[in-house]
């Protein structure tokens, strides 16, 4: 475990059972140990009781996904060994409560039927009981080391020498169990504890429980089940690092990119985002702005409307003006700003909308994954809008494209489609200052009319290239109309003048594609010379990554390519990627395979394999690597994969 | 600055309403008010929906919005929420407002935003040739519906209190002088202000004519010269609320016009969000600064401490 | 047929909701009244939005709808209107039917049709994970929210009573008879009927607790043992509708329950399609024929002789 | 004109000028005279004083376009003299009211800034004064017959001889200005009375003092101008014939085809079509029928909503309840549907959405001409919806899709779209009985469950053809859900029955596709073996059908590949066709060209070479026969066509 450092660690339990918490602690304990690390959560759209799982993958290098089975999983709960007891590798490891192992999977009440179905025929075909002992015991046998941990008697140990009351200390069974898993994988105590005084920052004495906690379930295993060899320290030692969802880091990337307005609808897996930016809608500038502007503090908006219509209504009030606006949602929310995304087409109106795809359709699994807006995306809006519609495939891109989409919607004053998702929504991710640079991405408002000028300000005036100077409301009359209109916004139903005001939207988005560099547009990864190329949008580029290089090992070459500009398409540099395989691959996390259908719409070319995977979950290296190969090797047309539970 | 004059407020445009419309009563009585406020054009913003009323904003010479059917209120409440200073109004029909969108109606009064809404009631949906509006009345059937109306009508007023608006008035738009003074003090109140215009649409509504609603109409402060709509505190309201509530139930032979209801004790938005956000009064969103010199203000590792791991 | 016990309404799925919280009540409530209706399972609906709430159509066996965030009264007026013996319930949560649900809510009243909206009040968005939902007060700090809600809450009585509603009354999740009894009534009521139950949410609304709730909690008709809410004529109406009002409004350290309206001289949506549609109720949507042996029942030329030109 | 009628007639006036009536008048006064007829109504978003017009264009085999230029112009005022002025062929007439002639342009307050402008300096580059009398002696110069009528004499005339007062037959001005038309064109009196007869059914008093008008006109023509050659009978004589808008006739095929309940919110260019189905709730069944139903009438219910979201959501619930149900609307209500649509998608709910395009995006004119809404169609509703999509080309086409549609619904359990538009819906066809012939689509209701049976009812069985016994609300018990469902409808997040189920719902779309017969989907026109391939959808259709015979007369051999089917679309039959042809050229109105992308994403076809116009108005034969030569003759790419004022 020195070179080729790769642990993927699991932690299962019931919904609102401080799963989160510990997968934030697990990835801060291995990033202070100077590791990259990688955490997904998944869990139900529910609030209490129903499975959730967090899987954490730490490399010296950053990991983009997840991968089964794991080195170690921590059960909270019964439910979570029988969900997960074939996810574990043979050498790893299993911790659990011993007071949960008499637990017959029948009786768990939140464990769906069609699951129970499923693994209880699988556990029958095994001739095991479906009794977590019994499991266990299983395991076991398969040389998996199974590592019982007395909570209750922990507690009463923990709670003694805090000289408080067990109820008190309660809470620090997650602690004592993700402490139990990194002692076995070699990471000494102090780390854990300065990862506690990092999650809990402030709480002083949560923190003090914790740790005495972590001491305790530190000492148990050492004693009763050996701890790991030591690890090494990462390659990220002694730095001044972040973590951070998807969905804090479009937060950020939107305070950087100038936002100060964001309307939202609750819904998930968006909310989170709004919620981040709330948090810190009264932000500090850098030093050398503070001092130029004479301002410590700056603030953004953060508006919760009524509902969607509301929300993006709402937006595109604020952004005529003059607010950089932007509103965030999800799939059903989406299908609600139909109407107003066509608006703002018309009125060509600068706004962002973020759209945290999850399963649909319809309300679908509002907290699992899929990538199944994309054509709906891109047709969005009834009469003809052509608009800008980009996805991000991981953490840093979404960070930068959230800059690059505020500035898009002002230079060509138009709605912007961000698509993202829950993967990336509900992901961690390490990650350095540098990383996030927003200088990087300057702040372009566009043409704005030069307010002396003494003529009648023609909102809608025809320029070369279609953009007409803006304004804001309130320095100029003017009007602003949904309806067919001419130049200076008011309506008409002249023939001609429509034409001309059609052709001016649709050239306008024509010209945003080529004025917009190929690189803002496509990445190309892998060798680059391969003949076989895979193609993907969103992210399902982190796990396609990872598997490249264990396909890479084993010889075969690849190629990725990852559209990122949706509408304009990038058609030329597509095609000729396309063209100059010998097999291309589509990997997408959708029933329809969308972006196979939207290449070949827009170049033609169609792609004949596919990789889908429709459950729900995110899409693991493993099993995509898999079928990468299958289709190489076996040239099989379609493969759905499945895994994850 | 010269005073101004209504006609300061006509634009070019040809005004496509019917003869006899009762648009025309409210379009001047606005352009009056405006005036007689001094507002600078570019300072003022009308916001509408989709039907004949909606027509407005290109007939007013100030700076406009002609958005959604149904969907003015939000757009209004964004321009307010990114530009406190901008004077906005809506102006829509009864379909627009109270059918498709009377879920914004509902919300804008949780808000108390200084919008006030002009409510151009003419019980029918003018522009799509006179199908039922929610105002009007059951079994109603105007020359255009094949059988009566079998919806009842809902009561603005009321929906209005319900929802939380503190200024709430009823005019007639052929009253020209006493809808303008209406409509300034609906501009001037801060807070959310519904004013429910019983507009005559001789075109469709040939049920509640110009001849139908005189029958009826008289002022809430002509009928009882002490009537007071104005309340101070909480015991006010005890006081005064079964009235003003069983004021706005009435609708009949008789029809009250006139301020219901103003209650000024209930904060406006905009001072709400300085307590949350100190500073956004000074620095709204459409005015903040967002960068210098096209560089961007604020590194995330600058405010987001709370992401931040030491290693 | 047998009578019913409530349990003969419970299904094997798990009920995903948190310890304590309101909804269990509610969902028992529920249960109960349809027992002692003894309603065959499949003759009754059950529409829910999206929301912790709207699971509750899981839970009962009956024949249900999970329906869209905000659109559960379309989809059980669509029921309705297609088979009016079906009985039809909506229950949903406040941020579902008076948020984005708002505009629904408000048209429902306007027909008057036979639905119950068990109303879930919990004055949160629970499922999303704690926002402000519309019947938050103003400046109340639920521990999930980052600051305190700037939005003033609405009244959901005088809402609905504006809206047109002949039913509306108040409850408490936790008294679960006395909820029942009102469920009873509402399904009962030939008309729409709104029961705002007040429904604890532990985890994210640590302010209007079980305690907070049962320190201002009373029963109209405890108060006041003349209390009558049944309005049958206009004369009636302008007697007691001020006090109903009045009552309405009540919000603060007494909360009142129990019905505060009824009016039953309005026609139900049903009966008013009759006078327009004859045959309707022989003939709902749902069950009129529409071919023999596959066949169409009517040629154009048969019914359409407005288009009919002889040459 | 005998053997090749060919007329071509406008009216034009300010909007509620009785343009509709006349327009009418006309096209029933053709009818009686044997003829095929095709009238086509042109207006403005507006109540009254805008203008507006009607085109009639009759033959003896039935035309499916008007054409520029008119034989004869009808102008109820000086507005139409200089928007129409050059639209009139040599040789032809035209009439107006010799009041008039001193109008200045300049002074018609509804006339839009923009078209004065353009046609202001038109004029002025003729050397005409803009001024009514001066453009009338233009056209005389021209060889245009120009016929005064003195309108007020005329109805002093009139009223003196029906012994009343002037004010009292004003409204019969249109009466006598199309009498004189007519009269010109060589048509009877007694025919144009037979057709106000029609017209104003049942209402004696108008009917006689618009008879008494039209006589007076008729003897003031003949008089003054001379009447023109007698015109022989067309070949119709003698039948019972109707005469129907798209909007009246999507009504009837849906009445005809068991539609119970329609829910609408009102939207021009749909809300005639709810309108005129509602006049006819309680009709009349055919005589068989009503004797073995034993009554004579039934009722469909037409239902106004609150909003489309609510039209949608209703005709949700009503399908489940077990009613046959459609919803009307246009775009803006269909940007509105979405969410429903990906409901009814999820929950497997056959509903009928006819959409009536109109001129997007947004609100942008909603009485104009647009075919927009294809890709948004087609892709509407988040998350992979995958539906039917149809569209019509015509009158007729659109009555027996409006009954497929119905059946398609119920039989595949799914929303299914059909596409229709301004240009349909408010224009005129004439038809036969046999034309509409209900009995053609038998009713089909797909499968329902067997309610007899005794295990527990799961709504959505997984089957062979994926799809699953339906059953009526009230009859069994069941659980319906947005959610993903298990096969009971009750919500499961069980990845592996997640990914069962959005499978079912592609393979049931899927498998419609391959059950629904290539007639349903596509037409092919013209000279099947033609090297030329003109592509097509919806009520292009018309015009381009008319201009081929004319290339046809000119001995360029063409053929018309129209697709009516969009979603599961005809990927092999197109391709094919389109592979076959040398020059393929797609005509239609809207920006992006949507048809030809749907094309290329669905068969990799290419279609190079286009033509599409934006003006809002319909295409017109002269225009499309124009603009296909250029694009043979002379290789043009994309040709924008703009005729029609
Ligand atoms: C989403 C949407 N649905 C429907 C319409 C069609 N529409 C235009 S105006 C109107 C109703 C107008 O009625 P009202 O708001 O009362 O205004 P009025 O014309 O009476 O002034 C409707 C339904 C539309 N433009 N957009
Ligand atoms: C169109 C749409 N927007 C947002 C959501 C996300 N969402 C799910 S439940 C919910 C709010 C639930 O609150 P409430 O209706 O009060 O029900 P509760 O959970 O409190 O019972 C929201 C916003 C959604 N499912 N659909
Ligand atoms: S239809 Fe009615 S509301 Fe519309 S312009 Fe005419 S009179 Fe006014
Ligand atoms: S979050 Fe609140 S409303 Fe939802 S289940 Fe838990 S306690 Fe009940
Ligand atoms: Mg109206
Ligand atoms: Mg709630």
């Amino acid at each position: 475990m020195t070179d080729e450092v790769d642990i993927s660690v699991m932690i299962g339990g019931p919904q609102g059972g401080g799963i989160e918490s510990s997968g934030q602690m697990l990835v801060r304990t291995f990033m202070i140990k100077g590791y990259d690390v990688f955490g997904i959560r998944e869990y139900h759209s529910n609030i209490m009781g129903a499975h959730s799982y967090y899987n954490v993958r730490v490399k010296k290098t950053r990991p983009r996904s997840v991968r089964l089975p794991v080195d170690g999983l921590i059960a909270l709960d019964a439910e979570t060994i029988f969900t997960h007891y074939n996810e574990i590798a043979p050498n790893s490891f299993i911790i659990y409560d011993v007071d949960i192992l008499n637990t017959n999977m029948e009786k768990i009440a939140p464990m769906e039927p069609e699951v129970k179905e499923r693994i209880g025929s699988e556990l029958k075909k095994l001739g095991i009981e479906p009794i977590a002992s019994e499991v266990i015991k299983y395991l076991s046998n398969n040389g998996i080391k199974t590592v019982g941990l007395p909570l209750k008697n922990l507690l009463k140990t923990t709670a003694e020498k805090l000289k408080t009351n067990v109820v008190s200390v309660a809470k620090t069974v997650n602690t004592m169990s993700i402490t139990a898993a990194v002692a076995l994988l070699g990471i000494d105590v102090e780390t854990i504890e300065k990862s506690i005084n990092y999650y809990f920052y402030g709480k002083k004495s949560i923190i003090d429980s914790n740790v005495m906690a972590a001491k305790v379930a530190y000492d148990f295993v050492k004693d009763n089940f050996g701890i790991g060899k030591p690890i090494d320290d990462g390659p990220n030692k002694n730095r001044t690092r972040m973590v951070a969802t998807g969905n804090d880091i479009v937060a950020m990337g939107k305070l950087a990119g100038g936002l100060t307005l964001e309307t939202y609808y609750p819904i998930t897996p968006s909310q989170d985002e709004a919620f981040y930016l709330g948090e810190h809608r009264h932000f500090k500038l850098d030093e050398w702005a503070a001092k130029e502007l004479g301002v410590d503090k700056l603030g953004v908006l953060v508006f919760q409307a009524e509902d969607e219509l509301g929300a993006l209504n709402m937006a595109i009030g604020g952004a005529l003006a003059g607010a950089r606006t932007a509103t965030t949602t999800s799939g059903p929310g989406l299908s609600l700003m139909n109407e107003a995304i066509s608006f703002a087409v018309m009125a060509e109106v600068p706004v962002v909308i973020t759209v945290w795809m999850r399963a649909g359709p319809s309300t679908g699994e509002a907290t699992r994954q899929g990538q199944q807006d994309l054509l709906h995306s891109v047709f969005a809006g009834h009469g003809d809008a052509p608009k800008i519609v980009i996805a991000s495939g991981d953490h840093i891109e979404a960070y930068y494209d959230a800059m690059k989409a505020l500035n898009w919607a002002e230079k060509y004053q138009t709605p912007v489609i961000h698509l993202v998702d829950k993967y990336i929504a509900s992901s961690m991710m390490s990650f350095d200052r540098e990383d996030v640079d927003p200088q990087l991405i300057p702040i372009d408002r566009g043409k704005y009319y030069n307010e002396n000028q003494n003529e009648d300000y023609k909102r809608y005036e025809i320029t070369d290239d279609y953009v007409s100077p803006r304004m804001p409301l309130g320095k100029k009359l003017m009007w602003v109309s949904s309806l067919t209109h001419n130049e200076y916004g008011i309506v008409t139903e002249d023939p001609i003048t429509r034409e001309k005001m059609l052709l001016k939207i649709a050239k306008k988005i024509e010209n945003a594609g080529r004025e917009i560099p190929i690189n803002d547009k496509v990445s190309l990864y892998g060798d680059q010379d391969a003949k076989i190329t895979i193609v993907t949008w969103g992210s399902a580029k982190g796990p396609i990554l990872d598997a490249m290089e264990l396909l890479k090992k084993e010889g075969i070459s690849t190629r990725l390519l990852q559209i990122r500009m949706m509408s304009p398409f990038p058609s030329e540099y597509v095609a000729n990627i396309l063209n100059s395989s010998e097999l291309v691959i589509d990997v997408e996390a959708n029933v329809l395979s969308q972006l196979a259908m939207l290449i070949r719409m827009n170049t033609g070319y169609e792609v004949k394999k596919k990789i889908i995977k429709l459950t729900g979950r995110s899409i693991m290296e493993h099993e995509i690597y898999r079928a990468l190969k299958s289709v190489i090797q076996n040239n099989q047309d379609l493969v759905v994969i499945s895994d994850g539970a | 600055m010269m005073a101004r004059n209504w006609s300061d407020y006509k634009t070019s445009s040809w005004v496509q309403w019917c003869p006899a419309c009762g648009n025309f009563g409210i379009l001047l009585a606005l352009q009056k008010a405006l005036a007689e406020l001094n507002l600078p054009s570019e300072k003022v913003s009308i916001v509408s929906g989709i039907g004949c009323s909606s027509r407005i904003p290109y007939y007013v010479k100030t700076s406009n919005i002609h958005t959604l059917h149904g969907r003015p209120i939000p757009v209004a409440e964004g321009i307010k929420l990114a530009n406190p200073e901008q004077t906005v109004i809506v102006a829509s029909g009864d379909g627009d407002l109270l059918g498709i969108g009377a879920g914004h109606f509902v919300a804008l009064g949780r808000r108390n935003m200084q919008i006030p809404i002009l409510l151009h009631d003419n019980a029918v949906y003018g522009l799509t040739k006179g199908q039922a509006a929610p105002t009007l009345p059951l079994w109603v059937k105007t020359k255009a519906l094949d059988s009566p109306n079998i919806q009842s009508q809902i009561n603005p007023l009321l929906l209005a209190f319900a929802s939380g608006y503190t200024f709430i008035a009823r005019a007639y738009a052929y009253h020209v002088d006493q809808l303008k003074d209406l409509i300034k003090a609906a501009i001037n109140h801060k807070g959310t202000s519904l004013i429910d215009i019983l507009q005559p649409c001789p075109t469709y509504n040939d049920i509640m004519t110009k001849e139908w609603y005189e029958k009826r109409i008289y002022y809430l402060t002509t009928e009882d010269s002490s009537w007071d709509p104005m309340i101070s505190s909480p015991e006010d309201f005890d006081a005064k609320a079964p009235k003003i509530l069983s004021k706005m139930t009435e609708w009949g032979d008789k029809i009250p016009l006139g301020v219901f209801y103003i209650n000024m004790s209930t904060e406006p938005l905009d001072t709400r969000i300085e307590k949350i956000l100190p500073g956004y009064l000074q620095y709204p969103p459409a005015k903040r600064p967002i960068e210098i010199k096209s560089k961007p203000l604020v590194h995330p590792f600058t405010e987001f401490k709370d992401r931040i791991v030491q290693t």
